[in-house]
């Protein structure tokens, strides 16, 4: 039997984002893997280094569109830690209530895919449509449905009234009695198990070694939660259950998300019940002193970390970023040895990947004229070059009609 | 002469088939999307897709062989559209019938299968190439059960032709209840011959981009989208003739508005089959098939031959 | 007006099928993208079909600036695109390159600095009711364009 | 004696080196300054001893005169985090691999040598991560003194 190699990507139907995997496949089975990241690298983080905090701050929520508060609260929190800004309750409260919401908008989503990924379109149909009912809280409760900007440095930006809070709890109760009939699919549902059942498992040792992060993580029986161990907003206030599973595959994170899912519905309850009352946010400096931090928050898809330092300018001296998904991509290969093919969507989809977060970096670009090195034929014949050289095909052949 | 050109060409031939393949095509994409709670598409839809295809440009990939990519799809319309004849639509025998028909239609339906893997290997791509082997692999695996849940049946009639087996069973019609699990194991193996959801392996959009079709764009793409549906009503019509051979004896108008009925029935067990089922991976519906599919089949073969040997004696 | 440009207009208007591709995206427009798709916004109403391959589509919906890595491939899969070919910019950042203008790793403004662009959707993320809007014009222009340029032919006719 | 100083004076017995470098921030955050010879060394007796067994991250950034390279090391449960702050002169700016104590710090550390310049001792080689592969060899844009170069053409839109 031949190893034939396939590119899967950049443009491919199974993967929502621009990366590049090429599968050395034996027959149908998967030899080898080797990723090909960076396609989605803009240069956010040096770009937060030309901007003030308030302007790094949109910048930064524009890393990636799923996780968008995930990165905004990280980066705020970075702020406050170095300007030693206290935050009052209110707005850690608020800040929680968007977390949740993000993550069950975050699951459901992924949810859908998963099943986009293995052919149950219909999966991804019904947990889209009950997706639709967080959206509109988002909307309601921050004006965006994606990219909410509820954060700004020293607190909130907008208040929750009584009455969405009413209206909360009855999206509440819909969504949970949603996602108990998606247990009751995930666990019963005989197609669902045969197609994820022992496919892209990844044993606890390895979990732990190739710093797995976390659903991945704790379908893989790793009991760590970052909202547990190193409490942050008002997660240190409220108690809940961290969801882990011995299956260490990928029916293991559909079962981790899904009771991840139930979790978030009785967190926004005890946050609503117990919401404090005063100010939503504290005046802050434009200029924040010199110092560091690092803060640690658990976005949907794992831990993100965020670090931060301030030079006393209004201007951060180093962002630095580290994405879920950086941690859990390089598990990927190790996943998918003697896999099918048939089963590199779902194992990737299974790590819920995120490229616009892994691939962010650096700087700006003034104007100004430098000779013309490399003019667009030139530039086209190396591409052709470089493809022919590295990936062995040969696209001179497509004609351009100039 | 002129009268089976018509045939051939018009009524039970080509402009018939095609339209109400289109039908068929509307009412699965409708009812998947209404199980979905979605609004689904126009009643027009496949034709605006099928007109459009055809004004569409034609890309054949540089190495190619452009005479067989572009032959490909004419001889898979014609394979299907030719094994229409022989099936008794709506009265009692099909246009043309002799012993032994019932063969020549079931390899007539395995050609655009065939042309199906020929069409991916020819277009030179990777992932039509995968396509096209996947295609193959499934072949092996639906087609014995399903030869062998038509041939059930025929061993009762003791005929070889549909005709004979519809005037059989048009006879007495207390026999089809033995051919139940029959008709269960044919609809199964039918999905996989017109590759729909729980084995649409060959062109399973998220792992193999566009399966054997990748390269195929503009008419060529369009012939293959009518073959498809075209066999999604002849592979229905096959199953309708040979498993319900009730009310065969109706007058012309009631019959036909009988066999649509039929048809469009069957259509709905598949569209409801693709909306609530996964797709199998390749080594799975190879092992479903030869593990409970053919006993099932060989199963059936027996209680015919039961019931041959016992009530006819 | 011939009829048989008229019948081909209307078929092109009704089922223009789709092909995604995020040139560097934040996602946030793909999730609206493929939301357009669900039960509550679901574009297959007016024939929206999301296809896998360049050679099944017609309309090109780009999200994201385009970062200096994947402008050779989004060259490539609008070459592989066959004519009547149309490409809908959705998003901020694919209109204009949006909040990433100056970063280094993006071509400055956005696609239509790659490849010619007919349809453009603000927003950041654009709504899918927005998306549908641009898609739904996109289909409204080619209609206008038929009429409008009555005697020449529009687009060469290979089939009949 | 909360677990913070407990650590840091498991460290200082061990290498008396570190002893004024601590800065204990906030609960479970402890910042610690170490030349590149004991780095090695202290890496592997805060994984094996004190059980620092997740690696959450590795900063680079650049100060003038020479780089600066943030390890931050977590405990599983407690959720301590360890920051190690190694500072390399930029004249040779290499540090040792610690890939084969935690094998997930491979594109991290790519990624300093591609953005920072940085060569990392004893990292296998591989695709570069995260810049574009045409992208030149010696530029390092997180550099503080690194300047944009405007010496692509601006790509003129293909055809039409």
């Amino acid at each position: 039997m031949a190893k034939v190699t396939i590119p899967f990507g950049p443009q491919h139907p199974a993967l929502k984002e621009p990366e590049r995997f090429d599968l050395t496949i034996l027959g149908e089975r998967i030899v080898r893997l080797n990723a090909r990241l960076g396609y989605n690298h803009r240069g956010i983080e040096k770009a937060c280094e030309q901007r003030s905090y308030i302007s790094a701050l949109y910048l930064i929520e524009r890393i990636c569109g799923i996780c968008s508060h995930s990165h905004a609260t990280a980066f705020v929190q970075c702020v406050e830690e170095i300007a030693g800004l206290e935050v009052p309750a209110r707005a850690r409260y608020i800040r929680t209530l968007i977390a949740e919401l993000e993550r069950m908008h975050s699951h459901l989503l992924w949810l859908g895919v998963a099943g986009h990924e293995i052919g149950f379109d219909t999966l991804l149909m019904y947990t889209w449509r009950d997706r639709e009912v967080v959206m509109d809280l988002l909307a309601a409760l921050t004006g965006n449905r994606v990219n909410y900007g509820i954060n700004t440095i020293g607190g909130v930006r907008r208040d929750v009234s009584p009455e969405q809070c009413a209206e909360i709890l009855r999206g509440i109760d819909t969504l949970e009695e949603r996602t108990k009939y998606y247990m009751q699919l995930a666990t019963e549902d005989a197609m669902l198990a045969e197609r994820l059942v022992a496919v892209g498992s990844l044993c606890t040792e390895d979990a732990a070694r190739l710093g797995a992060v976390g659903p991945v993580a704790r379908a893989s029986n790793l009991n760590q939660d970052v909202r547990r161990d190193d409490p942050y907003a008002a997660y240190g206030e409220l108690d809940f259950k961290v969801i882990t599973d011995t299956h260490c595959d990928v029916y293991g994170r559909v079962l981790v998300r899904v009771g991840e899912l139930m979790e978030s519905c009785r967190i926004i309850c005890q946050v609503l019940s117990n919401l404090p009352e005063g100010p939503i946010a504290v005046k802050a400096p434009r200029k924040i002193p010199a110092g560091e931090a690092l803060t640690r928050y658990e976005a949907p898809r794992g831990e993100d970390v965020h670090y931060v330092r301030g030079n006393g300018t209004e201007r951060p001296e180093r962002v630095k970023v580290r994405a879920p998904t950086l941690a859990n991509v390089q598990a990927v290969s190790k996943m998918l040895e003697n896999n099918y093919l048939a089963d590199m969507p779902i194992v990737l989809a299974a790590i819920d990947p995120c490229f616009s977060c892994t691939d962010r970096a650096v700087v700006v670009r003034e104007a100004g004229c430098v000779e013309q090195r490399m003019d667009w034929k030139a530039l086209r014949l190396y591409g052709i070059e470089w493809y022919r050289k590295n990936r062995g095909i040969d696209c001179s052949k497509i004609k351009l009609r100039m | 002469m002129g009268y089976a050109l018509f045939n051939i060409l018009v009524f039970p031939g080509l402009l018939f088939l095609s339209l109400f393949g289109m039908l068929a095509e509307f009412a699965d994409r409708k009812i998947y999307a209404r199980l979905q709670n979605r609004v689904g598409p126009p009643w027009y839809q496949p034709e605006a897709d099928f007109i459009k295809l055809l004004a569409k440009e034609e890309i054949v990939p540089a190495d190619a062989d452009r005479a067989v990519f572009r032959f490909l799809p004419v001889v898979a319309l014609t394979a299907v559209v030719c094994s229409s004849i022989y099936i008794p639509l709506w009265s009692r025998s099909a246009l043309y019938s002799f012993e032994g028909d019932v063969i020549v239609v079931l390899y007539l339906l395995t050609l655009p299968t065939l042309t199906f893997f020929l069409a991916g290997w020819y277009s030179n791509s990777l992932f039509a190439a995968l396509g096209a082997v996947r295609a193959l692999t499934q072949l092996f695996a639906y087609e014995v059960p399903l030869f062998m849940g038509i041939l059930a049946p025929a061993i009762v009639a003791s005929s070889w032709s549909l005709s004979g087996v519809a005037q059989f069973y048009g006879a007495h019609p207390a026999y089809w209840i033995f051919n139940l699990p029959g008709f269960v194991v044919c609809l199964v193996a039918l999905q996989g011959k017109l590759e729909r959801l729980p084995f649409d392996i060959p062109d399973a959009e998220t792992e193999i981009v566009g399966g054997t079709f990748t390269e195929y764009s503009g008419r060529l793409l369009a012939f293959f989208r009518m073959t498809i549906d075209v066999e999604l009503v002849v592979g229905s019509a096959l199953l309708a003739a040979v498993f319900f051979p009730f009310g065969l004896g109706l007058p012309p108008v009631a019959g036909f508005i009988l066999f649509l009925g039929k048809v469009l029935f069957i259509v709905t067990l598949l569209a409801v089959f693709r909306t609530v089922m996964a797709r199998m991976r390749i080594d799975q519906m190879v092992e479903f098939c030869w593990k409970y599919l053919s006993t099932a089949a060989l199963f059936q073969v027996l209680i015919s031959l039961a019931v041959k040997g016992v009530i006819l004696g | 007006m011939g009829v048989r440009e008229k019948i081909v207009t209307w078929a092109r208007m009704k089922s223009p099928w789709v092909i995604h591709f995020n040139t560097g995206s934040c996602n946030a427009c793909d999730i609206e993208i493929v939301d357009t798709l669900t039960p509550r916004y679901d574009v297959e109403r007016f024939g929206v079909q999301l296809k896998g391959t360049p050679r099944h589509a017609d309309v090109l919906l780009c999200s994201g600036p385009v970062t200096k890595q994947v402008r050779d491939r989004l060259v490539r899969v609008y070459e592989q695109m066959p004519e009547p070919k149309f490409v809908v910019a959705v998003g901020t950042c694919s209109c204009s390159g949006g909040v990433f203008n100056g970063c280094y790793n993006i071509h400055d403004g956005g696609i239509d600095q790659i490849i010619p662009v007919s349809a453009y959707i603000p927003g950041c993320p654009a709504r899918p009711e927005a998306i549908l809007d641009g898609v739904v014009k996109l289909l409204g222009s080619l209609q206008a364009k038929v009429e409008e340029n009555d005697g020449t032919r529009p687009a060469p006719l290979p089939f009949l | 004696m909360t677990n913070e100083e407990i650590i840091q004076q498991k460290i200082v017995n061990r290498f008396p080196a570190t002893e004024g470098k601590f800065r204990l921030q906030r609960a479970r955050r402890i910042w610690v300054e170490v030349t590149r010879e004991i780095f090695l060394p202290l890496f592997e007796f805060a994984k094996q001893e004190l059980k620092f067994v997740e690696f959450c991250t590795l900063t680079g950034l650049d100060e003038g005169e020479n780089l600066l390279f943030i390890y931050h090391l977590a405990q599983e449960y407690t959720g301590i985090v360890l920051n190690l702050k190694v500072a390399v002169p930029k004249s040779d700016p290499v540090i040792p691999t610690i890939t084969n104590f935690f094998p997930a710090a491979e594109l991290p550390e790519r990624e300093l040598e591609d953005l920072l310049g940085a060569k990392v001792a004893g990292l296998a080689p591989g695709p570069r991560y995260p810049l574009p592969d045409e992208w030149p060899a010696g530029d390092h844009p997180l550099r503080k003194d690194w300047q944009p170069r405007e010496d692509e053409a601006k790509p003129e839109v293909p055809h039409g």
